[in-house]
């Protein structure tokens, strides 16, 4: 393990990534559904300071509207339309299946480092330009090189759209 | 003067960034916090005087401690706690509410100072705006839900409805504005919106306000509505409607988390006027007016123009607040004059009316935008044909306008014609009702 | 965009607009089928003209690369084994979606899919890479067997997914050969190709079958079984009566008048002009098969108490002409073949069009239920009598060029004893004929001889006057392409005997697609010429039959035991052409 | 040259929380926080996707155009934000559905696709 | 060589056609317009004139013909198959042989129009019968014009079509459209012969294309082949000539009657009564012989096939006769003596003198037609009783119908100087005089010639039964005995219940409404109920029937001898003799000349007619004696019924066995049980399909892990085991 050369990045990125782990293990471990969305929205935020300090604000902040300010929300909302907050619902049932989770968690882990991380322990130099991260960039990028991707994904969220109130409404 | 400010800046440009930042944080907040009491206060007297009564007038010169005493009597207050809550959320809910609040004019400009304002002076500004508000429902929601009560969830629910529906439409309004000035920097709007008007050349002496082109116009009466809206003021105050929800996500919070969120409602209808100004009325300036050409023009009153610039240049803050303050007025004016919208009028404004409004206009203003650079001169304001085209463009929106609109009334007037009922109770109750058969759900109380 | 492509994708695009059509509006969605239709064939009309005869190179042509790191593209174009396929399918497409106004139940899906079916057919027809030929060859699989399962009889169910698993299962093993070609190409031409002319190019010149000689029966039967299949063959064939007898009129016409094609033509575009070697040993085999089914079908046809399955097993009899004038591999028997192809697509397709007719009348198929009818309904029995005859095979219709040929054809290799054929199974084959007059004039006497036995039919009302137009179409071709087949004969010929030289021919000798220098010769004389040296038959003195004799006789005295022997030696090994 | 913190801490990060996810899935009846710890998942994903692109291992100096860009790692988030986007307005909607059909929503009692 | 003067002929085949089509088209509004009895009428002559203007081009092209010194001319219009292996024009032959068919077809036809005017004057459908009868003749001259063998196939074909049309004409009876089919499937067996017949020269002709004298394409046009197979069928190949010739003679019995296929011919009497005269007895079974003539040089060249011509002809002659004594049906009997006197002409032709066959053809033509056109009389008169047990003594109430079948019966029977005393010895005389038809070097025409004697002996007999039994003897019909009532037509049956079951509501208007109904009803003629009672007062035909009964019966009375003297008919026909004179010159005989010959034939019809006549009026008591006999030829020998057995009913059983047994019962259950092992194999699976999510994913993140072990591994091992 090469020595780490203390950054700025470094100094904001420990704090936030210790909460973003613990947020995530709140996701799982928490009974209440509730907290557990909290938890993930917590993590969500975490995760788009994240972004920040990578130097990719306009990700960041679209981490922030797309994730915390729509999707999660739409996460509170069922949870509370159908009343999936109480703890005492769903209790968890004690089977080998946690065990197994955990186990295969664990293993996960350590296959996926073991094999990624060894040749990447030293790498700390940053390649990519400053305006890597600029919304003129990224727009640059995404409607000249991605241009039928992006589409693609426009049809898919309109599909996503009109499945999700064929779904809700109950008659059309 | 001149040389003290010099000397300030001077140690202000040394002092590390750490610092700098900090400094233009409390250079924000510090006022917003202070200022928060008086706006209760002139909320009072205004409202007061437009229904021609005395209203607050015994604590203090015209009764200005009047919200101070408040304050202080809700910081004494027994702080209630219902029983069977959600303890933790309950407690961190007023808190979610009021964050969104306080840091939403982080991006914004109220001076020409870069080195002093904004907070950060980001390069995605807008959507810094919009992420933010966006944030707001979380405190509602959770508020609403945290208690266990019936009626705070309801209102949770439909205010976190209400919210996400308008923040659409506000966003599509916010996004025309940042496509015709090519920027998401709220400070490069002011910018442009201190060039000469519809993009005439350098020679015309009025500024370039949003507010005075016609996409901006649209934009900025949507805008306006929407923000109402997201700060579930008058007439969309439907969260804390007394005669149906008793007051809404806040039913069950009493003393200090109630002033929280009262604060929180407050600071929001604050920053949004100010979002308001620094995007649609020319942000810190005081008059649509650009000094400079008027000196070219008629070097005769040179000295009064350099006069009327350096009090439009440093008196920005006091414009900005000013513009601020008359926000806050409009808001104070539309609740006494407005009667509350009806939960389905709510919805049908939003989705039917101004969502296809600002998307019309969006897609206007692109037109215009690609018309513009076709003809030359998008990137320095200079070109002919830009008055043309706003021209063109002023047609434009008002044919989308009437469009919608008709679209609108037909709709709803099909609505309701056809069903009564059913559209009165918001969606997500209908799908609360689902459960077991038309029962709605009280979540289980332990 | 070539015309080909409008051709094959304007009923598509047909589909698709129909789609946007709200489906109560029944009426503009038939009259927008129908205007599709036409549209089609109006556009396919007009390749004929343009098509130039004399060449057997593919014309038209269109190639862009779809997925070249495979070598899959999109290439499309036709040769006189395709020419008039197209002008049927786009033809017999109109006609149908014409007679199913008829049809009241979903009519918007009903016209959807019959347009997307002619586009699957179409295609089939038109595509020259092997892998947008299996698209199109499976794709006609889905709208079909839909028409069958959503507006079929009682036990549509099972008729439906019989004929999807059937002829799916037996295109599988297609793909499989066609990869294999694809790796056997590359092998010689370095780069990927499902292209089959460039794969042919390396057939001609021998390249690609050198050193795999062992694969090539494997391959050659993967492709025949996908064909066989179709066509339907006899051990393969079962699915065909109940497919036809549970779909709706429109679909048994189409099925019965082009999709059997494409196993036909299947055969004529890939097993010929690919597995020369093969073809010519294993000819007898395939030949056994056609004339077991065309013995079998007229039998099992006689038997029918079903009047729509009769007509069902009547096809497998006609296909079973198509195969033996396939495996003739002489001029007259694939012309022959490929004339037969047109004719049973008009002259089935009219019978089940017919049978349509009445069906929609009365709603019965059985024999029992009719009799008697010519009183009833002189007209329609008249249009029924042309069209059966056509059928049976009568001189002057269309029916009789196509099997006359196809059997001449047969007889002449078998009497030269090439392939492994001989003239006893031309002999048998030929009782065919008389087999087709027995069942078909049985269903003819069954239904409008004798006296009128069920008092439903006493108020059946004679045809509509469209509906006689509709038939009347079918009438003119059966006539023109029975006193005036030459229209047909003349533009397939170079492309027949291209295919031919390709499959008889000694490496380096064939004519390949892919070089546009070499042509066919097609004067008198070179073809005088070309049936003997392939033939390998002494030309000069007076003893030319000798062998000939010989050998007949032989064949004649021999077992069909031995007849079954694929073992024979093939005269065309080695030979070069000048 | 700039330095930051080493790539591996953002791997190390995105890893943990996408095994965490894992677990999650495997371990919750709740579909609502199945459904999250995906999200969980997609997110641990982009911060890698993010962490790779600012590190830029295959970096060739330009900032599009060109089969490896440094762009691609961000537009890959913008697609599965997209793609979540969808996921999830359609997924709740099912188990809304799922819900008003039959009163609950346990994963375990979900089992219709029993062969 | 000039064909100008012959382009007209074609006129001769459009002029029928065109009248059928006439017949279609106008059928139905000029009857409807004109009325029933008119319109009839103008349909008829609209049906005559056709064939009269046919008739009268053929004898211009004749005499055009007659003028040149080659008689022998093809008229090649357009390519109709063209392919590289062969081509096959449309071309008409115009020779003696072609010529003489189609004066005999054309004024034959024109005669038996004539007479159908009149005897299908009650008929409803008018029109069609005519068109069908048009359409015959149209078919006939193609046959015998065609210029290539498929040419003549289509002719030959299309004949077939037009009788079986006009057989199941009166379509309502199922015997008759049974008898139509019989005949139809009859005919293409013997069609099947012929194909490959054809294949046989084609293929031939066409692998020899570099030694052929004449080269052309054309392989199968007579032109072509005929000179051709002269060199190639030499030496070794001689038994090619002999497979082509047999395969050929098969479709020649079976358009011809001949013995193993001759089983359509009398049930083919079920149509009406001139079609019986036109098709099945001057036209269309005379088509074998004419092929027999046109392809004369494949039989010359092989003395084998010339042997089994001989053979079977004789046979089928001696077959038929001995039938024919059996027969009650008038024109049963009529039908056997037809197949005897084809078996006649082919015995000519197997003995190598051609024009004898086409002699006969041609007298045989007039008087047979007569004969039936006379018992078409008869049975008119008798109200279409057909049972000549019911006749006697005719001969005092239709004179005219005597008179003209009195010459007839004479012709048949063979009587000097009528033309079938001429015709039938000259085939007798040639086949005496033959040494061609030889099975191995062993001559058989000989015998087959003192057999012909002895037919000739019974056809006297049983044509002089059935003249008695018809215009002699007692009024049988008198003492009326309502069984065996055969009945001409079954045209009418009323009773059969109206009723709407079957259609539902009737959206597209497929069905008649109840007025339409009732106007339909109203507008079907009800025909007077026909029937022979025993006050039946039988009365003469009208003159558009018995006209031509006169003219045949001075054909058949006078034709004969005209083109008899010095060989006037054979030098017509082969005007520079045969292609081949065969071992052992046939005895050059002129008939009537031949004194010793003609007096043995006479004889031999005298003595038929006076044991006739015994046997007929007198000789009751000998019937119960050889009745097991008679019962055996009134059946034909229960040839017809084992044949109809094994193929219809056997056929049948085969079918349904390989239907049911082998399609349904093997090879589909073989692919439905594939499907249901499949299913099975499914059901098994699909066990493992807990329907648990979580353990999905389990199972998901064991797989995963899996993978990345070993992707881990193997990058381990590839980094050298870091």
């Amino acid at each position: 393990m090469p020595s780490i050369t203390i950054t700025p990045d470094l100094i904001v990125f420990v704090p936030l990534a210790l909460v973003a782990a613990l947020s995530a293990i709140g996701v799982v471990a928490l009974k209440n559904a509730v907290r557990s969305a909290l938890c993930l929205v917590l993590n969500f935020f975490t995760l788009s300071a994240l972004y920040f300090n990578l130097r990719a604000e306009i990700i960041g902040i679209t981490q922030v509207v797309v994730y915390t300010g729509a999707i999660m929300v739409l996460f509170l909302f069922v949870i509370m339309l159908l009343n999936l907050g109480a703890p005492q619902l769903l209790a968890e049932k004690k089977d080998l299946k946690i065990g197994a989770g955990l186990a295969g968690g664990v293993i996960l882990f350590g296959v996926i480092a073991g094999t990624i991380f060894p040749p990447l322990v030293s790498v700390n130099v940053i390649h990519a330009p400053t305006k890597y991260g600029e919304p003129a960039t990224l727009g640059h990028t995404l409607f000249t090189q991605f241009v039928w991707p992006f589409e693609v994904a426009s049809i898919l969220l309109l599909v996503g759209i009109v499945g999700s109130i064929l779904l809700a409404k109950r008659k059309i | 003067m001149q040389s003290a400010l010099f000397q300030i800046g001077k140690w202000f440009v040394h002092t590390p960034a750490a610092l700098q930042a900090l400094i233009r944080v409390l250079l924000y907040v510090i006022p917003l916090l202070l200022l928060v009491p008086m706006f209760i206060w002139w909320e009072r007297r205004l409202l007061s005087w437009m229904q021609d009564r005395i209203g607050p007038n015994r604590v203090g010169p015209f009764g200005l401690l009047q919200a101070i005493a408040d304050g202080v009597k809700l910081f004494f207050k027994e702080d209630i706690t219902p029983a069977s809550i959600d303890r933790l959320i309950y407690f961190v809910a007023p808190a979610i509410a009021l964050f969104p609040a306080f840091a939403l004019g982080g991006t914004l400009p109220w001076g020409p100072n870069r080195l002093l304002t904004p907070m950060a002076d980001v390069n995605i500004g807008v959507l810094y705006i919009m992420a933010v508000s966006s944030l707001g429902v979380y405190g509602v929601v959770l508020g609403g839900y945290a208690p266990n009560n019936k009626y705070s969830l309801l209102g949770g629910l439909r205010s976190s409805a209400q919210l996400i529906s308008y923040e659409l439409a506000m966003g599509m309004s916010l996004a025309a504005i940042a496509l015709a000035s090519g920027s998401l920097k709220v400070t490069e709007f002011v910018h442009q919106q201190e060039m000469p008007i519809w993009g005439a050349d350098q020679a015309v002496w009025i500024q370039n306000w949003n507010l005075f082109t016609p996409y901006g116009f649209l934009a900025g009466i949507i805008f306006a509505i929407c923000m109402v809206a997201e700060t579930n003021r008058a007439p969309f105050d439907l969260p804390e409607a007394e005669n149906e929800l008793i007051a809404g996500y806040h039913t069950e919070y009493s003393s200090m988390k109630f002033a929280v969120y009262f604060m929180g409602e407050y600071a929001a209808m604050f920053v949004f006027s100010g979002v308001f100004a620094a995007v649609f009325l020319g942000g810190y300036n005081f008059l649509p007016i650009r000094w400079e050409a008027l000196i070219d023009d008629y070097p005769a009153a040179t000295a009064f123009w350099q006069f009327m610039q350096a009090l439009n240049y440093y008196g920005a803050p006091i414009w900005f607040i000013g513009k601020c303050i008359g926000g806050l007025s409009v808001y104070i004016w539309l609740r006494a004059t407005l009667p509350r919208l009806r939960y389905d009028q709510l919805m049908s404004l939003g989705w039917r009316c101004l969502l296809p409004l600002s998307v019309a206009n969006f897609m206007a203003v692109g037109f215009w935008v690609l018309l513009t650079r076709l003809m030359g001169g998008m990137e320095q304001f200079e070109s002919d044909a830009q008055p043309l085209a706003t021209l063109g463009l002023l047609l434009i929106d008002v044919l989308i306008v009437m469009v919608v609109d008709r679209v609108y009334r037909r709709g709803s007037g099909k609505e309701m014609a056809s069903r009564t009922i059913e559209m009165v109770d918001p969606p997500v109750l209908r799908s609360i009702e689902l459960v077991d058969g038309g029962e709605p759900v009280v979540p289980a109380n332990g | 965009m070539g015309i080909l492509s409008i051709i094959t994708f304007l009923p598509l695009l047909g589909a698709l607009v129909l789609a946007c059509v709200p489906k109560d509006a029944v009426k503009v969605i038939r009259v927008l089928a129908l205007l599709f239709g036409l549209a089609a064939f109006g556009v396919s009309l007009t390749i004929v003209p343009a098509f130039n005869s004399h060449t057997f190179h593919f014309q038209f042509e269109e190639h862009v690369d779809w997925i070249p790191q495979l070598g899959i593209s999109y290439h499309l174009g036709i040769d006189g084994l395709s020419l008039w396929l197209v002008p049927l399918t786009t033809l017999l497409t109109v006609l149908s979606i014409a007679f199913s106004f008829y049809v009241q139940h979903r009519v918007k899906e009903y016209m959807l899919f019959m347009l997307a079916l002619e586009t699957a057919m179409l295609g089939v027809f038109v595509s020259l890479d092997m892998i947008v030929f299996y698209t199109f060859f499976e794709f006609s699989l889905v709208p079909m067997a839909l028409l069958i399962w959503i507006w079929g009889g009682e036990r549509r169910n099972y008729a439906a997914i019989k004929f999807f698993i059937y002829t799916f299962a037996g295109s599988i093993f297609m793909l499989v050969g066609m990869i294999a070609l694809m790796f056997l190409n590359q092998r010689v031409s370095h780069n990927p190709s499902f292209d089959i002319v460039d794969i042919q190019h390396n057939v001609a010149n021998g390249r690609l079958w050198a050193g795999a000689m062992t694969a090539q029966p494997f391959i050659f039967w993967s492709f025949m079984i996908a064909f066989l299949v179709k066509t339907p063959a006899f051990p393969f064939h079962t699915w065909l009566p109940d497919a036809h007898v549970e779909a709706p009129t429109a679909g048994s016409v189409i099925l019965a008048g082009i999709l059997l094609k494409m196993g036909t033509y299947g055969i004529f575009r890939f097993c010929l002009p690919l597995f020369p070697e093969t073809i010519t040993r294993q000819a007898p085999i395939i030949a056994w098969l056609g004339i077991i089914g065309i013995l079998y079908g007229a039998i099992v046809a006689a038997v029918q108490p079903d009047w729509k399955k009769l007509v069902a097993y009547s096809s497998v009899a006609h296909m079973g002409f198509v195969l033996i004038g396939i495996v003739s591999l002489s001029e007259a028997g694939l012309m022959g073949a490929s004339m037969q192809q047109l004719n049973h697509g008009i002259s089935t397709g009219a019978l089940f069009l017919m049978i349509g007719l009445i069906y929609e009348r009365r709603h019965t198929r059985l024999f029992k239920d009719y009799g008697g009818l010519k009183a009833q309904i002189p007209i329609y029995t008249t249009l029924f009598l042309i069209v059966m005859l056509s059928s049976v095979g009568l001189p002057g219709t269309n029916g009789f060029i196509g099997e006359f040929l196809a059997m001449l054809g047969f007889f002449e290799s078998g009497f030269n004893h090439l392939y492994g054929l001989n003239v006893v199974m031309a002999g048998i084959a030929g009782t065919g004929v008389i087999l087709a007059a027995a069942y078909l004039l049985y269903m003819f006497q069954q239904v409008f001889y004798g006296p009128n036995k069920n008092p439903d039919n006493e108020r059946l009302k004679d045809l509509k006057p469209w509906e006689i137009g509709i038939v009347l179409v079918f009438v003119v071709f059966i006539f023109w392409g029975g006193l005036y087949p030459n229209t047909f004969l003349a533009p397939m010929e170079a492309s027949v005997e291209a295919t031919r030289l390709m499959a008889i021919d000694g490496p380096k000798a064939r004519p390949s697609w892919a070089n546009a220098d070499d042509e066919i010769n097609m004067s008198e004389d070179a073809a005088v010429r070309g049936r003997f040296e392939r033939h390998h038959l002494p030309v000069d003195g007076a003893e030319p039959i000798h062998p000939v004799g010989e050998g007949t006789m032989a064949a004649l005295a021999a077992s069909p035991v031995s007849l079954l022997s694929s073992a024979q030696p093939n005269p065309s090994r080695g030979v070069t052409t000048p | 040259m700039i330095t930051g913190a080493p790539l591996i801490l953002y791997l190390a990060l995105g890893l943990f929380m996408f095994t965490t996810g894992v677990v999650g899935v495997i371990i919750r009846r709740n579909p609502i926080v199945v459904f999250m710890c995906i999200e969980l998942m997609l997110n641990s994903v982009n911060l890698t996707f993010l962490a790779f692109a600012r590190y830029g291992l295959w970096y060739q100096g330009t900032t599009d155009h060109g089969d490896i860009s440094i762009m691609n790692g961000p537009m890959m988030i913008i697609f599965v934000m997209a793609v979540a986007a969808a996921e999830v307005a359609v997924g709740l909607g099912i188990i809304m559905t799922i819900f008003r059909l039959r009163q609950d929503i346990d994963v375990d009692d979900m089992n219709l696709l029993k062969g | 060589m000039d064909t100008s003067p012959f382009n007209i002929i074609i006129a001769v085949l459009l002029l029928p056609l065109v009248g059928s089509f006439l017949q279609v088209a106008l059928g139905g509004p000029v009857i409807r317009s004109l009325g029933v009895v008119k319109g009839r009428k103008a349909m008829g002559w609209l049906a005559v004139l056709p064939i009269l203007a046919a008739f009268i081009v053929g004898v211009y092209v004749t005499g055009q013909l007659a003028q040149t010194t080659s008689r022998d001319f093809s008229v090649t219009y357009f390519d109709w198959i063209k392919v590289l292996a062969i081509r096959i024009p449309f071309e008409l032959k115009i020779d003696t042989l072609s010529m003489t068919m189609v004066l005999v077809i054309t004024g034959v036809g024109s005669l038996i129009h004539l007479y159908a005017t009149g005897y299908m004057a009650e008929e409803t459908d008018y029109p069609r019968f005519f068109s069908y009868l048009n359409l015959f003749i149209a078919c006939m001259l193609i046959l015998v014009l065609g210029g290539n063998l498929p040419m003549t196939f289509i002719g030959w074909e299309g004949v077939g079509l037009c009788s079986y049309l006009l057989i199941g004409f009166w379509y309502k009876d199922v015997a008759n459209s049974k008898a139509a089919n019989k005949a139809f499937i009859v005919n293409r067996v013997g069609d099947w012969g012929l194909t490959l017949g054809m294949f046989l020269l084609a293929v031939s002709l066409a692998i020899n294309y570099k030694s052929l004298p004449v080269k052309s394409d054309r392989f199968l046009s007579y032109d072509v082949i005929l000179p051709n197979v002269l060199q190639l069928f030499t030496g070794p190949h001689a038994w090619m000539a002999t497979v082509a010739a047999i395969l050929l003679f098969v479709g020649a019995c079976g358009k011809s009657a001949q013995f193993p296929l001759y089983l359509w011919l009398p049930d083919a009497m079920a149509g009406p009564t001139p079609v019986s005269a036109l098709i099945h007895a001057a036209t269309m079974v005379t088509a074998g012989v004419y092929l027999l003539n046109r392809v004369h040089i494949l039989f010359l060249m092989s003395p084998f096939a010339s042997g089994v011509v001989c053979v079977i002809g004789i046979f089928t002659a001696t077959f038929a006769a001995i039938i024919a004594f059996a027969q009650t049906d008038i024109k049963k009997v009529l039908a056997y003596s037809t197949v005897s006197q084809l078996g006649y002409m082919f015995v000519g032709c197997g003995s190598g003198a051609y024009w004898t066959g086409m002699f006969h053809v041609v007298t045989h033509a007039f008087f047979k037609a007569l004969l039936f056109l006379g018992a078409g009389a008869v049975i008119y008169a008798m109200s279409h009783e057909q049972d000549m047990r019911r006749y006697g003594n005719l001969r005092k109430y239709i004179p005219i119908t005597f008179g003209t079948m009195f010459v007839a019966w004479l012709a048949i029977a063979g009587i000097w100087p009528l033309s079938g005393s001429f015709s039938k010895e000259s085939i007798i005389s040639a086949a005496l005089g033959d040494q061609l038809a030889a099975f191995g070097g062993s001559p058989v025409s000989q015998i087959c010639g003192y057999v012909a004697l002895l037919v000739a002996l019974m056809t006297a007999w049983y044509m002089t039964r059935l003249m008695a039994m018809t215009f002699w003897g007692p009024e049988r019909w008198r003492e009326l005995v309502p069984e065996a009532h055969g009945h001409d037509h079954a045209r009418h049956d009323h009773d059969v219940p109206h009723s709407h079951a079957g259609h539902g509501e009737d959206i597209h208007g497929f069905f008649f409404t109840d007025e339409e109904m009732a106007v339909r009803q109203a507008s079907e003629p009800h025909e007077e109920h026909h029937g022979l009672t025993a006050d039946h007062q039988p009365k003469e035909v009208p003159p558009s029937m018995w006209v031509p009964l006169v003219i045949l019966a001075i054909l058949s009375a006078g034709a004969g001898y005209y083109l008899n003297q010095n060989g006037l008919f054979e030098h017509w026909l082969y005007p520079n003799g045969l292609e081949i004179k065969a071992a052992g010159e046939p005895a050059e005989i002129v008939p009537g000349t031949g004194l010793t010959l003609l007096t043995v034939s006479t004889v031999a019809a005298v003595l038929g007619i006076f044991f006739g006549f015994l046997v007929t009026l007198k000789g009751g008591r000998y019937a119960s004696r050889i009745g097991w006999l008679k019962d055996l030829a009134f059946n034909q020998f229960y040839y017809d019924k084992t044949m109809m057995d094994a193929s219809v009913k056997g056929g049948g059983e085969f079918g349904r066995a390989l239907w049911q047994g082998f399609d349904v019962g093997v090879i589909d259950r073989i692919v439905n049980g594939v499907a249901s092992i499949a299913g099975g194999f499914g059901s098994l699976l699909r066990k493992t399909q807990t329907g648990f999510v979580r353990g999905y994913a389990l199972l998901m993140l064991a797989g995963g892990l899996g993978v990345l072990c070993w992707l881990g591994y193997a990058l381990y091992q590839q980094g050298g085991g870091r």
